[in-house]
């Protein structure tokens, strides 16, 4: 086991402890931050798993700017005081958890037939160079060569989250 | 792609305009350019349509399935300008954001039923989703249209992230999520292996939103509310316009998996029999006539998916043509019902009680409409569930069948409750009066006279179908 | 092109009809019975120039129609059915007089509802395309849907539901067996058809032929209808103005039975000998029962409602005895419960106009103020209880015998609904007509007017013909049933027959 | 050990299933959709070690994908949720539920 | 044979032109107008039976009139048959119904002119079917026949439609009379079924095809006997014909003692050829005779009724006749059907003379001392009851003791029947003459007013009594006792039909058996009316007394052994009890419950889906959500 494995772990478990308080604090603010910590946590898992991009990406986007909005909205609201009785109960929703995510999980590992994944995924290419090599080339070359209509759709996307977002922000739409 | 490009720079257009224009003529201009759009979008899909099948950048599809999906759609969007047109005014809908978003979704729809990709197919349904959410709540001065804003916005990102699961299985089974590379594979393995059963778990987590988008039970819950809380020219665009997408969508996974050889035809079976009992079941004590309608529309996905659990031969086809006729059989309900819509409060079957004998020509629409929606003949109704209840027995789910047809004894007395209240039951003091607008009249008689003309000459109905 | 012109010209009267201005009640009255009259003279048109000699069918016309799924526009009759057409054109004229002075409301539409009925249940009679058919069959329903829903009694919400999705849910199983059927016909000829010439020279596995028979067996039956699926009659027919009454029990009854006769032994021969005995058996229960329960009804309509169920009974009794004299008498059956039923709902419809009620305990003694309806009454219920000289006792006759030639302890135990029939329709006669007057209701009675004397002498008449001279009818349906049973015998027993 | 794919993937799911959940538990619109959020996450965590493990970049350029969808998504997300609160003085999904039956 | 269209049909349209146009005609124009059809009917009646004459045996013609059915090969002729048979048949019918007729003018002279016509299209109407019935030339002409004698004496017994009574009695004699008919039509079809034809010049001569003694022969032959009894009133299907006296006297006259009660005599008469197939179907039919016999004259002793007295004294009379053609005796059975159409007919005749002057008084206990007031009606019904009691030398007289003789002598008689019927004649000559007494002599018990204002009636009710009492006395001419006379015109005559039978015994061998027989029933006539006279002839307490010291019995015969109450329980009862549980339980029970069910249960799902599923709760929506996902998995998880 060597070092980055171990980082690996301790990140991973780190990722779901953050998860788990992301749904088990009862204050919307301490879950926003833990949401915030398990994007980091996997941001820099991603940069482990042989995609720095995507680990960039991760941190500046989501834990910076999607976080950001989402704690500006709390904000806005000013509903930091509100406080789930669900969570309350937690012994009830920690078995609940606990059976759903032991359903899914059976499931998926019902689905792949025991805990060897790796014979329910295809063959891996061999003989190729990692992926962290020419990583933002080749990411690039992917989305823009193969996937360019998709990469124009997102434009059109943010296009129509703008339009939308007026239109909910608007106090009134009529003149 | 023109005909997407083109709904697409109608929309660009609108919001262009809508920033000069803020006075009272903007309307006019706007639904101008929207028409315009409409119309473009339909020469280009008219104008290629006996083209070979196109691929633009494997990940898009200009086929015919595409094609016909396309002009659904843009039929769909069509009447709903007229919809608009009525009742546009005291929704609160005349205004450049909304024709944009309309535009928006359509080509977010038709871009969704082209997509050959599972990642264009995430974006696209994104695309129209994100725009349906706010046009659910676009009357969001009123609770209910924030309401159905919010419970739509929230099951349907949450119903996204099942998907997104679900292709990353299948990324992770195929290495691809390009749909005829999953077909490839998928043939190629043998029934029980694991690459199969993990390919499967995240075809069926794929099918989750392809379900909660059209509205099959049990994902079907939040049809009702959102679509009674949305106004209603929007509510006739959700139903129709998602249901044409989807089903083209799910058409496209038929033509290109081999449905048969996973067991989905008996979880599609199961979910289309779900489908049709709660959806009947649920519209028969509804005194809302929205309300009804969407139960209505919730059982008519299930009778739709009877057509697609023997797979790609015939499927598509029939249930491409269940859910044009089904666009058909709601703009028609969706119109009448606008046609009484006064005010705020949600017309309820008392409103058109006792009425059917005095407005000749409400009741005579009405009376077809819900002939057609119970599948009775001679309307089209009656043919598009022939259709699918063909191919049901053609492919052999004779059973699936047999459960669809005696749902449609419920939906029988769904809609002839309708009739009753209509035709057999005393006035009320406060019964509605049809208003019609004339294009909103002109638009009811065509598409009644059509669903009878289909129901007794669907000939260019096959013909439209064909090949597919 | 006659039998076209046969079929469309209701509906054709119907819309001209829609033109008229809605408030002229008589004109729209008389536009109609006109109507109607001329259309039966074409039909009696069509029955003096058929050829009852042929066996097969007459008068065929044939088109593509929906040619994706086989289907043609083909029509044509034979024997059987174009007595049935006839006395559909014949009870038309009937259902509007009768609606004289009953409806009042809304006339206009009513007569268009009664000529898009009459369309329809001729196309089902015509049709040769199983797929026309099954249309023509569920569109017979909705102008009866009208007919009860929007003129009908008290409770003709209940009923109308009733009838309507009683009838659906099984003639939905029968659209799914001929789906199937159509498979079957391209597995075998290589395309889908629902052509029932093609259907009649397929060779279907027993294992199928009896999932198929059962699924039109039971959407037959419903429409007959055979006991225990009959609930729904009574409540249609109480329900129902009269003249949807007469058109129900005269014509729509009918389309159950013609089915059977002209489907279930010739399509599946099998499978159609394999569940004769349990058919036979609940049509005993049916024709005893159905007998039975009539005598202890209190309602003027139910008693003649239930003494259908018995009726239609013994018509698939002789139906299913699968030889030529019973299925004669079986059409007959039809013919004449037609004719006879279709009289004493006039009769009950007469005196509702009068009396405002249909509750027995109140009638009685009625023949003292209307001396000529006792005259014609009788003639009416000995035809209803197969006495002969009239008509009804040559079809009970029939079927009797088709019953003991199947099996001997069948004609007995059928034999019994001659004795209950005679005992519910001398009890609905005497409770109706003698005794003393026992009510005030009864006191206000007047005799028929000329047009309930007109309507009712004409039935009478015809039941006296067809008593006294069955073979006008019989000669006609003989070739088609024996060609019929011919090939049936030829499909279950393909080694006995040549 | 840890860095393997099955890891990576079971990892995921349990994080899914935990995100799944927490739609389920939480009445706060606003932790509901950071759930959500978590579920996306989940499965772009499952398709970058699926495709190290493949050695497929593509499955790097969905994930790109995903992540501009998602933001997309949260905007507008956030804009409805914020309209509905601006009316309401309490937060609370269980509240918002007049359309019924 | 022309002639016959014009027998059958003449009452036929008489009667349909009186139904509809004889509310317009004067009362004497419509029983002139039906009279006289029915007379001239009777004149080629009569012609008919001349030419037939005049053919060489076997003396039988037939006659096609339309084919009425054809069935593939099979073919149903409307024809008709003529021969000795039947046209003595014709001829008493036409003949008593003329006489009918006539005296009907006047004892109907009070109803309404409506009614009137009513009664005489019927009465004609009555005399079509009875000529179809016995003219018929194959089995389903003589059921057409068979069943319009029933629908025209279900109309005549229910004539005064507006009293219920009446009305219950049509009802019952047409109910009880289509139970018979019932085994006829089956018979029909087994016959159809062996000869593939119904004609009886086909199916009589070849019986043998039946089998003889064989079970088919029995079963058909008990099914022909089954509408016998219907027709003819035979235990157990005898209750209609008491009720049926509800009807016009003249009515009870023609069609329920002349004619159509005898059909079933002359039905098994006609189809001979099948019962001999069957000596255990004999057997029986002999004994349903005699018990009928017995059964019938035991109510008869105790009943005050006087139409009541004489429908029994009818009922046991065709005891007789079916008994004797139960022994193979046709002739003698025929012949008594023959005379006692006539002195019957006399009787009820008579008893209408009585009403008719009495007001329609029906109680012979307030009855007597009428004598001197009905001078006529006292003589000729004299003559009738001499007649039915067997007095000696009358017609009652020789045919009954033929019958007696018979049932001892012949190779299916016995004892025991013979025992019966001498115990019957004994009773006979006891009840009648107890009528007789109470009716005509004695001090009269009658209102004063009433009583005096009697008289007797006018020439058209004469007429007829005088020419049945002459006809009564005479008819015994023409069977007299083969020791008396060799000229024995009724048997010759109807030898033709007879003629397969294989006499057994002869009738001269000796003359002690006879002889002897003779004088035991002169006693036994004598000693009952001997009996009666002392009893009823003057007011006495004697009969009371016995009828206290037997009051059981006494209760059981004035109760009629209580037959109406038991079938009443029995059948009437259960079947509508069962029927309305029918109507209840399976009907609305089972059936429309869980017609019902089904719409309830979709109601109440969607209720639950309403109140539980869809209650607005979106994270209830996404728990459905991931709930159904999970389910799906799993369906295809297990499923694969």
């Amino acid at each position: 086991m060597g070092l980055v494995d171990l980082l690996f772990g301790i990140l991973s478990a780190a990722a779901f402890g953050a998860a788990f308080g992301v749904v088990f604090t009862r204050n919307t603010i301490y879950s926003a931050l833990f949401f915030v910590s398990h994007l980091l946590c996997l941001g820099v898992l991603y940069a482990l798993m042989q995609a720095p991009l995507l680990g960039v990406i991760q941190v500046m986007v989501y834990a910076g700017a999607v976080m950001v909005l989402f704690i500006f909205a709390i904000m806005i609201l000013d509903i930091s005081d509100f406080e789930d009785d669900e969570i309350g109960e937690r012994p009830k929703a920690l078995v609940a958890a606990t059976a759903l995510v032991l359903t899914f999980t059976g499931m998926f590992f019902a689905y792949t037939k025991g805990l060897t994944i790796k014979t329910a995924l295809a063959e891996p290419a061999h003989g190729l160079q990692p992926l962290d090599t020419d990583n933002v080339v080749r990411v690039a070359r992917v989305l823009f060569r193969d996937h360019v209509i998709t990469f124009e759709l997102i434009g059109i996307l943010l296009l129509v989250a703008v339009v939308c977002v007026m239109v909910m922000a608007k106090r009134r739409l009529e003149n | 792609m023109a005909p997407d490009l083109s709904l697409l720079m109608g929309a660009f257009m609108v919001l262009a305009a809508d920033i000069p224009l803020r006075s009272q003529s903007n309307k006019r201009v706007i639904e101008a350019i929207t028409t315009v759009a409409l119309g473009l979008a339909a020469f280009f899909v008219i104008y290629s349509w006996r083209l070979q099948t196109t691929v633009v950048g494997t990940v898009f599809v200009a086929d015919h399935l595409a094609a016909l999906s396309k002009i659904g759609l843009i039929a769909i969007g069509g009447t709903v300008l007229v919809l608009v047109r009525r009742q546009g005014q005291q929704s609160g809908l005349l205004v450049g954001e909304f024709y944009a978003l309309l535009l928006f979704s359509l080509a977010g729809m038709t871009f969704f039923a082209s997509s050959n990709h599972l990642i264009l197919t995430f974006t696209a349904l994104e695309t129209f989703s994100l725009a349906m959410y706010v046009l659910a709540g676009f009357r969001k001065q009123e609770s209910y249209g924030r309401e159905a804003a919010l419970k739509y916005f929230i099951l349907g990102a949450f119903a996204a992230a099942f998907f997104l699961l679900g292709m990353v299985l299948i990324f992770g089974a195929v290495g691809s999520v390009e749909y005829s590379k999953i077909g490839e594979v998928m043939r190629s393995l043998p029934q029980d292996s694991p690459r199969a059963m993990l390919l499967m778990m995240g075809l069926l987590l794929v099918c989750v939103t392809f379900a909660f988008k059209i509205g099959l039970a049990p994902f079907h819950l939040w049809v009702p509310d959102v679509y009674e809380g949305a106004t209603t020219p929007v509510t006739a665009f959700l139903s129709a316009g998602a249901k044409i997408a989807g089903f083209a969508g799910l058409a496209r996974l038929a033509l290109n998996l081999p449905f048969e050889r996973l067991s989905l035809p008996i979880v599609l079976g199961s979910l289309a029999v779900l489908t049709i009992v709660l959806g009947n079941v649920g519209a028969l004590r509804q005194l809302t006539i929205k309300r009804l309608f969407a139960y209505s529309s919730i059982a008519h996905s299930g009778y739709a998916l009877v057509g697609l659990v023997g797979g790609g031969s015939g499927g598509p086809a029939a249930v491409m043509r269940y859910v044009l006729i089904y666009g058909l059989m709601n703009f028609l309900c969706f119109a009448l019902l606008t046609s009484i819509e006064n005010g705020q409060r949600n017309a309820t079957i008392e409103d058109i009680q006792g009425i059917g004998f005095e407005r000749p020509f409400f009741g005579m629409a009405m009376a077809i409409a819900m002939f057609s929606m119970a599948g009775l003949p001679p309307t089209a109704g009656f043919l598009a569930k022939f259709g699918v209840f063909k191919v049901a027995l053609e492919t052999g789910h004779t059973k699936i069948a047999i459960a669809a047809i005696l749902g449609s004894v419920i939906s029988a007395a769904v809609y002839l409750r309708v009739l009753v209240a209509l035709y057999m039951r005393p006035k009320l003091k406060e019964a509605a009066t049809p208003n019609w607008e004339w294009s909103l009249g002109l638009s009811v008689a065509l598409s009644s006279l059509l669903l009878i003309y289909w129901g007794v000459l669907p000939g260019s109905l096959y013909a439209l179908t064909a090949g597919l | 092109m006659l039998l076209s012109l046969i079929l469309w010209s209701p509906l054709l009267a119907g819309l001209l009809l829609a033109l008229l201005p809605a408030e002229g009640f008589a004109r729209i009255r008389q536009v109609a019975l006109l109507m109607s009259l001329i259309h039966f003279g074409i039909t009696l048109y069509l029955l003096r120039h058929f050829d009852p000699t042929l066996a097969s069918m007459q008068y065929v016309e044939r088109f593509d129609w929906l040619p994706e799924m086989g289907v043609r526009y083909s029509l044509g009759v034979d024997g059987i059915s174009i007595l049935l057409i006839v006395l559909n054109g014949l009870l038309t004229p009937f259902a509007i007089l009768c609606s004289w002075k009953a409806i009042s409301e809304r006339v206009k539409e009513f007569h268009v509802l009664i000529f898009a009925l009459q369309s329809a249940v001729h196309g089902v009679f015509m049709s040769q395309d199983l797929f026309l058919f099954y249309i023509f069959w569920e569109a017979s329903l909705l102008p009866m849907y009208f007919l009860i829903g929007v003129w009908g009694g008290e409770r003709r919400l209940y009923a109308t539901l009733k009838f309507v999705l009683y009838t659906l849910a099984g003639s939905l199983l029968m659209l799914l067996a001929m789906i199937a059927m159509a498979f079957i016909a391209k597995e075998q000829t290589g395309h889908l058809s629902f052509d029932f010439s093609t259907w009649r020279t397929l060779k279907i596995p027993l294992e199928q032929q009896r999932w198929l028979f059962l699924a039109f067996f039971l959407a037959l039956a419903v429409k007959v209808p055979l006991w225990p699926l009959h609930t729904w009659l009574p409540d249609a027919h109480v329900e129902a103005p009269t003249a949807g009454s007469v058109l129900l029990a005269g014509v729509l009854l009918k389309l159950g039975s013609y089915g059977m006769l002209r489907f279930c032994p010739t399509l599946f021969p099998e499978a159609a000998i394999l569940f004769q005995k349990p058919i036979v058996i609940f049509c005993l229960i049916g024709t005893i029962l159905g007998a039975a329960m009539v005598l202890v009804q209190d309602d003027f309509k139910k008693m003649v409602a239930y003494s259908s169920v018995s009726h239609m009974g013994l018509c698939v009794l002789g139906i299913f005895s699968f030889n030529l004299g019973g299925q004669q008498g079986a059409v007959l059956t039809m013919l004449n419960h037609g004719l006879s039923t279709g009289a004493l709902f006039l009769i009950v419809g007469i005196f509702y106009e009068r009396t405002h009620t249909r509750d027995l305990h109140v009638y009685g003694g009625a023949v003292v103020k209307m001396p000529l309806l006792g005259l014609l009454f009788l003639p009416i219920a000995m035809s209803s209880m197969g006495v002969p000289g009239t008509n009804g006792f040559v079809n009970e006759f029939l079927v009797l015998r088709g019953a003991y030639l199947y099996q001997p302890w069948v004609g007995v135990v059928a034999a019994g609904s001659i004795v209950l029939g005679a005992a519910y329709m001398l009890r609905l006669t005497q409770r109706v007509m003698y005794g003393p007057l026992k009510s005030p209701v009864m006191e206000h009675l007047v005799d028929l007017d000329s047009r309930e004397l007109a309507q009712l002498s004409i039935l009478v008449l015809l039941i006296f013909l067809f008593g006294i001279f069955p073979n006008l009818m019989l000669s006609r349906s003989e070739a088609s049933v024996h060609e019929g049973l011919l090939l049936m015998m030829r499909g279950a027993l393909p080694n006995a027959i040549p | 050990m840890f860095m393997s794919v099955e890891f990576a993937l079971t990892l995921a799911v349990m994080i899914f299933s935990l995100g799944a959940l927490g739609v389920m538990l939480r009445r706060d619109p606003l932790v509901m959709f950071i759930c959500i959020e978590m579920m996306f996450n989940a499965a772009n965590f499952a398709l970058v070690a699926i495709s190290q493990y493949l050695g497929l970049i593509e499955g790097q350029a969905l994930v790109f994908i995903v992540i501009a969808v998602a933001a997309a998504e949260v905007a507008v997300g956030l804009a409805i949720i914020i309209a509905i609160f601006r009316n309401e003085k309490h937060v609370d999904v269980d509240a918002i539920s007049q359309l019924r039956g | 044979m022309k002639t016959l269209y014009l027998v059958l049909f003449l009452p036929l349209l008489t009667a349909i032109f009186i139904r509809l146009g004889g509310a317009r005609m004067s009362k004497r124009a419509v029983s002139v107008l039906a009279t006289s059809s029915v007379f001239v009917a009777f004149g080629f009646a009569i012609m008919s039976f001349i030419a037939l004459s005049r053919i060489e045996p076997p003396r039988a013609a037939t006659l096609i009139i339309f084919e009425w059915l054809r069935l593939g090969s099979m073919s149903i002729d409307f024809s008709l048959l003529l021969d000795p048979l039947s046209a003595v048949m014709i001829c008493v019918i036409t003949g008593v119904g003329t006489l009918i007729h006539l005296y009907s003018s006047a004892y109907m002279e009070e109803e309404e002119g409506t009614e009137f016509a009513r009664y005489y299209s019927y009465l004609n109407f009555f005399i079509f079917s009875m000529l179809t019935l016995v003219l018929s030339a194959n089995f389903v002409v003589m059921f057409i026949g068979w069943e319009l004698v029933g629908v025209s004496s279900y109309l005549l017994i229910g004539f005064y439609r507006t009293k219920e009574s009446a009305a219950n009695a049509g009802k019952k004699a047409f109910i009880v009379n289509r139970i018979g008919d019932l085994g006829f039509v089956l018979a029909i079809f087994v016959l159809m079924g062996v000869f593939g034809s119904t004609d009886f010049n086909v199916i009589l001569p070849s019986a043998n095809q039946l089998g003889v003694g064989s079970v088919l022969a029995t079963t058909t032959a008990l099914l022909l006997f089954m509408g016998a009894m219907g027709k003819s009133a035979q235990v157990p299907l005898h209750v209609w014909l008491p009720d049926a006296m509800e009807g016009p006297t003249p009515v009870s006259a023609l069609i329920h003692a002349a004619t159509m009660v005898t059909a079933g005599v002359f039905m098994i008469s006609r189809c001979h050829a099948i019962f001999e197939l069957s000596p255990v179907a004999m057997h029986a039919i002999a004994w349903i005779g005699a018990i009928t016999a017995i059964f019938a004259a035991s109510i008869g002793l105790v009943q005050n009724d006087i139409k009541r007295v004489m429908a029994y004294s009818t009922l046991s009379q065709l005891g007789y006749m079916i008994m004797a053609v139960g022994v193979g005796a046709y002739s003698a059975g025929f012949f008594h059907l023959f005379t006692h159409a006539f002195f019957k007919a006399l009787l009820f005749l008579g008893c209408g003379s009585v009403m008719h002057a009495l007001h329609g008084e029906l109680d012979m206990t307030k009855m007597g001392g009428l004598r001197s007031k009905l001078p006529i009606t006292y003589w000729t019904v004299l003559v009738g009851c001499l007649c039915l009691v067997g007095f000696p030398g009358t017609s009652g007289f020789f045919s009954k003791d033929e019958i007696l003789y018979q049932v001892l002598t012949s190779a299916h008689g016995s004892i025991g029947l013979w025992m019966v019927g001498t115990l019957t004649s004994l009773m006979t000559a006891f009840y009648v003459s107890r009528f007789f007494f109470k009716v005509f002599h004695g001090k009269t018990r009658l209102d004063h007013n009433v009583f005096e204002h009697a008289h007797e009636s006018s020439a058209p009710m004469a007429v007829p009594l005088l020419a049945l009492a002459v006809l009564s006395i005479g008819a015994g001419l023409l069977g007299l006792p083969h020791f008396i006379s060799h000229w024995q015109p009724f048997e010759h005559w109807l030898a033709p039909v007879f003629s397969d039978l294989v006499r057994s015994e002869g009738h001269s061998e000796s003359l002690g058996l006879p002889i002897g027989l003779m004088a035991l029933y002169t006693l036994l006539a004598i000693s009952g009316i001997g009996v009666c006279w002392r009893l009823f002839a003057n007011v006495s307490e004697t009969p009371t007394k016995i009828a206290v010291s037997f009051s059981y019995l006494h209760q059981l015969l004035w109760n009629k052994y209580y037959i109406d109450e038991i079938y009443d329980f029995v059948f009437v009862r259960t079947l509508f009890g069962m029927s309305r549980r029918v109507v209840r339980w399976i009907d609305q029970g089972m059936i429309d419950g869980s017609i019902h069910l089904i719409s309830d249960s979709a109601q109440s799902l969607g209720i639950w889906s309403r109140e539980k599923l869809h209650n607005g709760y979106a994270r209830f929506y996404a728990g459905a959500l991931v709930f159904g996902t999970v389910l799906m998995l799993a369906l295809a998880l297990f499923t694969n």
